[in-house]
């Protein structure tokens, strides 16, 4: 059960008609973001955060480090954990209590960007092998919901965890904090919505809900493709429209990944 | 409340507390109203080190159905704390301490809204605490005041509140964290600005008669500059709308 | 869901009229608790036990003492939990499964009651500091509910605490049990109903149905104030209600207290 | 049920038990009913080291209302077991082998209450094990037994429930805690007092044929004696009712 | 709530009647159990596992064996659990989630009939006394629901047991797997349903719905009587039914006890 | 997807793979349509070292009945492990990672399921992987989509799945599971077999867009071969139907 939110076929005969004459309801091209900003290093007590804005949608990021004992088959390893909370406050068709798919889904594909891409260094995070280590919780709330939260979230834990500190102090306080190690190879994810024969990125609320099908591409610097889902829908792509939205994805990405320029703890 | 351990002095010999305060003196609060699209109001405020967001849904259907009553709305408080909020993380989730503080602010603030208006329906309330310093609960409930007011919900008078407390051996107004911790007593207080009378109160620590009732008198007196901040934030909010700026 | 219990407007009506006349359904005043009686010890199994009759209220506290690790932060400490069972054997509309707003309210009240007001001398639980400590768990089971669960489970809990013994021959068989630690300042717990103007301390069950709210007010064999919860409904209190229950609840923990004379393990 | 071990003696050379019994005899038991004012029904027992608590709820509408049955009553049964009730604390709330419990206890009543009067409606036992000692599943089940009569609900016939068992190679009446724990079989049974019939069985152990035979006749012959205390119990209670005292 | 499985009662009269005439409806005596195969290690990664047919319920067992730390009270026996799923895939009235009263009867029914039996060698499984033990995971995956699963769980847990091997390799290069050790007194579970009058083993799918109650009866190859379990039901069984009934498991379980014949790892 | 570790070839000299296969050849796979009595469709499906079994039930009406759709039929996949299916014992119950694949995997059979036949149904697959070596999902999709068709659910086309990915520094069909843990992309795919539209799509890795785009084409290339079997399997169902074995 739930608040939920349904859109009359009215709205989405408008959004799937303006798709069809290469048009977008906020007036936006295919291949345009909304405005987005980065707000890293907004909370005091996490080793890193940030929030993000896109459009209205409005997410924050932080990451807590804490000394824990590592994985019996990674001894010299930290370890990472996401959490994705669809906090009740940002719609009111969220609900409190556990995660249901969708949040599953999301939380899972954005600590996949992070983990598979090897974006933490998790063998600097190793303490003491086989008995202390760094865990980095990363935690993303989400305040406001106008659509697009993959990349909303995935960029906002991108930029936390450039921000974020190693508190060695408080284990030892001879030392000093440093920043966490991150790769130098940051990717970048973008998704895209299909509406018919549309395919537009960074989806609204309203092009979110119309839309057949979403596909979601990380991207790296060198242009390697680092990830990928396909989610939101019984929607289908074709082998030409996959690669077609691969190369889309590795140019939007640098507008971005520019954003997060000179965020460093 | 553990009792004051003698390493900390939170009052100094000129009488002023650790970040300089006077006893009866607040730490700076602003607010604002307006801050989310989606919620039917919000508000963000700062206190302190605190940061809290409050947004407001309804009057709409309640939800499971049992849950409704046929005579007049239900009023749900949602209080919950960001993992990152605090110093050691949090397990995100419900707490039985969250769930503690939903029910005495749910009650709060069915003192104040004019919940016969709409039956079977709720008044929903969300609020995160994004960053905690001591007195969250009293932010909370001041920033959903403020949100309830921008959703437009009725309400027969504005809900303020603040903490007083007793630490360093003296009676001091809005507790920072270390007078939270180390102090004596906490005194989180909330009242209907409108009747003057208290629709909140909770005490642990040790307070004579006496001090029970300078604390009770700070926590009423900062009350009413927590609502003078409120209808400020308020003013400012519509005005913007009526510039169009919402 | 529930087997809800609704009271008629009819009783409302009576038992508000009632108060308003300075009278009370069966036949006390204000000012006065029904019959009260304290059984501390009756449960062999358990370190200590309390049960508490309260007119027809009866609740049981049983504590059991467990040896763990401490706390990181109090490593020389012992440590304390208490759980409130509203158990469906009390009232048909008490329900099975994880605790409700209400119960958990009750729950945090009479653990803060004993917690903040250091009752139990938690240093004298350390065993070993940083390695082993006493855990001392309060559980509270309601029998039979007839109005004041506050009050009868905070009195109980407290007999129990004073009956309840350190099985340390458990553990080393040449030591001996002793007496649990106990502060020598004791909170006695009493809680007032509002109904109208009228305010009246320890209510039965058709009172707590009918009440505007609830204030539980702690005061110890001093006159000092250790503790206050307001709740149960959404009605107020002025400046000078507040201060004249306060001196309500001085006076009538005298008789309270008395029962608790002659209990230690 | 753990096979005896060298260092315990569980039956001496005269052939009584620890705690001084024959084989055949039963640990004392006490019965009091009607002793609740909320429940409809209800009755404490105490038996042998064990103290339980039984109350009735019902016939009322059973919920959820998917659980209803159109053409007779369910049959709820709560077996739970107190934390402070056992040597290790018990951590609250349903484990598994209270699931079981209450299934089997259910389905025991279920034989001998009228359930064809009360379509739609639920008849609830709740039973509390407020101090364990062996044999708490028949003492629930003869304690509930009598809180069904005093809330006056419909019944074909009392149910009586006793074990039998062996311990230290011989077969013996009404386990005790170290006879349980040490002993080579357990055999709760439950009877329908009218009809002589086995409504509840459960065994665990190694018995040969013949000694469960025995055993089977230990405890039916067990569950006539706890009967007679069942119906002494609910004598006084009629009288206390007539006596206008309750 | 749930796809529930109503039988008519033409259904239920139908059996009912066969049964009094002394007939079942798949033509079988009531002595006779339906064609069972035992099929042992089939699942590679599993140390030991067999699958069950039984007419066409099918269920499949896998043992795992954990290195972890022996109970307080127990500290030079290894552990065991088991644990039964009743797989939504099995039957349309089957539902995920937490296990309810009948799945939860069932598992056990299945691990005291394992436990109390000794059929492990729990000392044999201690490593190292108070520091390390192994665990026996023995988990029942229901895949096709017929009838009759006690007996099919059953019989598949302790083939799956004597298929097990302990996989000592693991941890200790040098050393070989060896089977799991087994006591030699094995008991077979037989499990029986009234209708009426009349006490048939191993019910049918039909048979169970429609049975007024089920006793369910472990013996071993010295004729003793290891478990029994009375449930599935209101209905009763008699003193000389109950005698009856064991003395006839006694005779049923030598069919099934030589399928297990030739298992071992 | 760890990143290949200088310890193990994962290609050999001769471009040959640890289990001896070419680059664009898949592990042999076997599968059985109709193998459960109760389930309205069903299969058994080996794919190198994985042993899957799928069943259907439905179109049946959808419960709870909120999730119920007063236009078309839902589709529910529960993709579950069994806890003895792989290397360290499996915790029983749902995680998130089966959550994502049930899906995932609903959505790309609400591509090909006539819903709009059956308002307010439920079309219920349930797969249990009962052994896993890497590619369960691939397996899972294939194995549910024969069950689908031996249940006589109307389909727009069967969806066959294969995963691509790169391992040992080339792009290579199928993954064993050496390959999947110490490889450096893996591409999962399933495409509707009418169309030959792409319905599932994941990667994890790092992959040129030429090396993507060969794994594409090989993992569409699996699917057909995939699909062949898949026929195969429910040919051989039909003629056992037909000659009335089943």
């Amino acid at each position: 059960m739930g608040h939920d939110i349904v859109l009359s076929d009215i709205k989405r005969d408008y959004v799937h008609r303006l798709a069809a004459e290469g048009r977008r309801e906020d007036g936006r091209g295919f291949l345009e973001f909304r405005n987005v900003e980065v707000r890293p290093g907004i909370i005091g007590k996490a080793e890193g955060s940030a929030e993000v804005l896109l459009g209205s949608t409005r997410v924050l990021a932080g990451v807590k480090m804490i000394i824990g004992t590592p994985y019996p088959d990674t001894p010299d390893k930290g370890a990472m954990a996401t959490g994705v909370e669809l906090n009740p406050i940002a719609a009111p068709d969220f609900e409190s209590g556990p995660p249901r798919e969708k949040a599953i889904e999301l939380g899972r594909v954005v600590d996949r960007g992070i983990r598979e891409s090897g974006l933490i260094d998790m063998k600097a995070l190793c303490i003491e092998p086989g008995e202390k280590i760094w865990m980095a919780f990363i935690d993303i709330d989400i305040l406001d919901f106008d659509g697009n939260l993959f990349d909303a979230c995935s960029l906002a834990a991108t930029a936390a965890l450039l921000d974020a500190k190693v508190p060695i102090s408080q284990v030892d306080e001879t030392k000093k904090d440093y920043p966490l190690p991150i790769s130098e190879i940051i990717p970048i994810q973008t998704t895209f919505a299909k509406l018919g024969d549309a395919i537009m990125v960074d989806p609204s609320l309203n092009e979110e809900q119309c839309m057949d099908v979403r596909l979601t591409v990380s991207t790296d610097q060198n242009g390697n493709i680092r990830a990928m889902q396909k989610g939101g829908g019984s929607g289908s792509f074709s082998r030409d429209e996959i690669l077609e939205t691969c190369r889309k994805a590795r140019d939007i990405q640098v507008g971005l990944r520019s954003l997060l320029e000179g965020i460093r703890a | 409340m553990m009792g004051g351990t003698a390493d900390i002095e939170l009052i100094d010999k000129k009488g002023k507390r650790l970040d300089g305060r006077k006893a009866d003196e607040m730490r700076p609060v602003t607010i604002e109203a307006g801050v989310l699209k989606r919620a039917n109001g919000s508000a963000y405020l700062e206190w302190g080190g605190n940061k809290v967001l409050a947004g407001v849904f309804g009057p709409r259907e309640a939800i499971p159905r049992h849950s409704q009553d046929a005579t007049k709305a239900i009023v749900n408080f949602r209080y919950n704390m960001a993992p990152f909020s605090v110093d050691d993380r949090k397990r995100p989730g419900p707490d039985r301490r969250s769930s503690e503080i939903g029910k005495v602010a749910a009650e709060a603030f069915a003192n104040v809204i004019v919940l016969e208006q709409f039956p079977r329906a709720s008044v929903d309330i969300v609020v995160e605490i994004l960053e905690a310093a001591a007195g969250t609960r009293c932010a909370a409930i001041t920033a959903a005041s403020v949100a309830l007011a921008d959703a437009g919900i009725p309400m027969k008078g504005m809900v303020a509140s603040c903490a007083a407390g007793k630490a360093g051996g003296k009676v001091v107004l809005d507790l920072a964290q270390k007078e939270d911790n180390f102090g004596e007593a906490d005194v989180p207080l909330a009242m209907n600005m409108t009747t003057g009378e208290v629709v909140l109160l909770q005490m642990d620590g040790d307070l004579s008669p006496k001090e029970f009732e300078t604390a009770l008198d700070y926590a009423m007196k900062g009350c009413k500059d927590i609502y003078e901040i409120q209808k400020k934030a308020l003013l400012t909010r519509y005005q913007r709308v009526i510039e169009g700026e919402a």
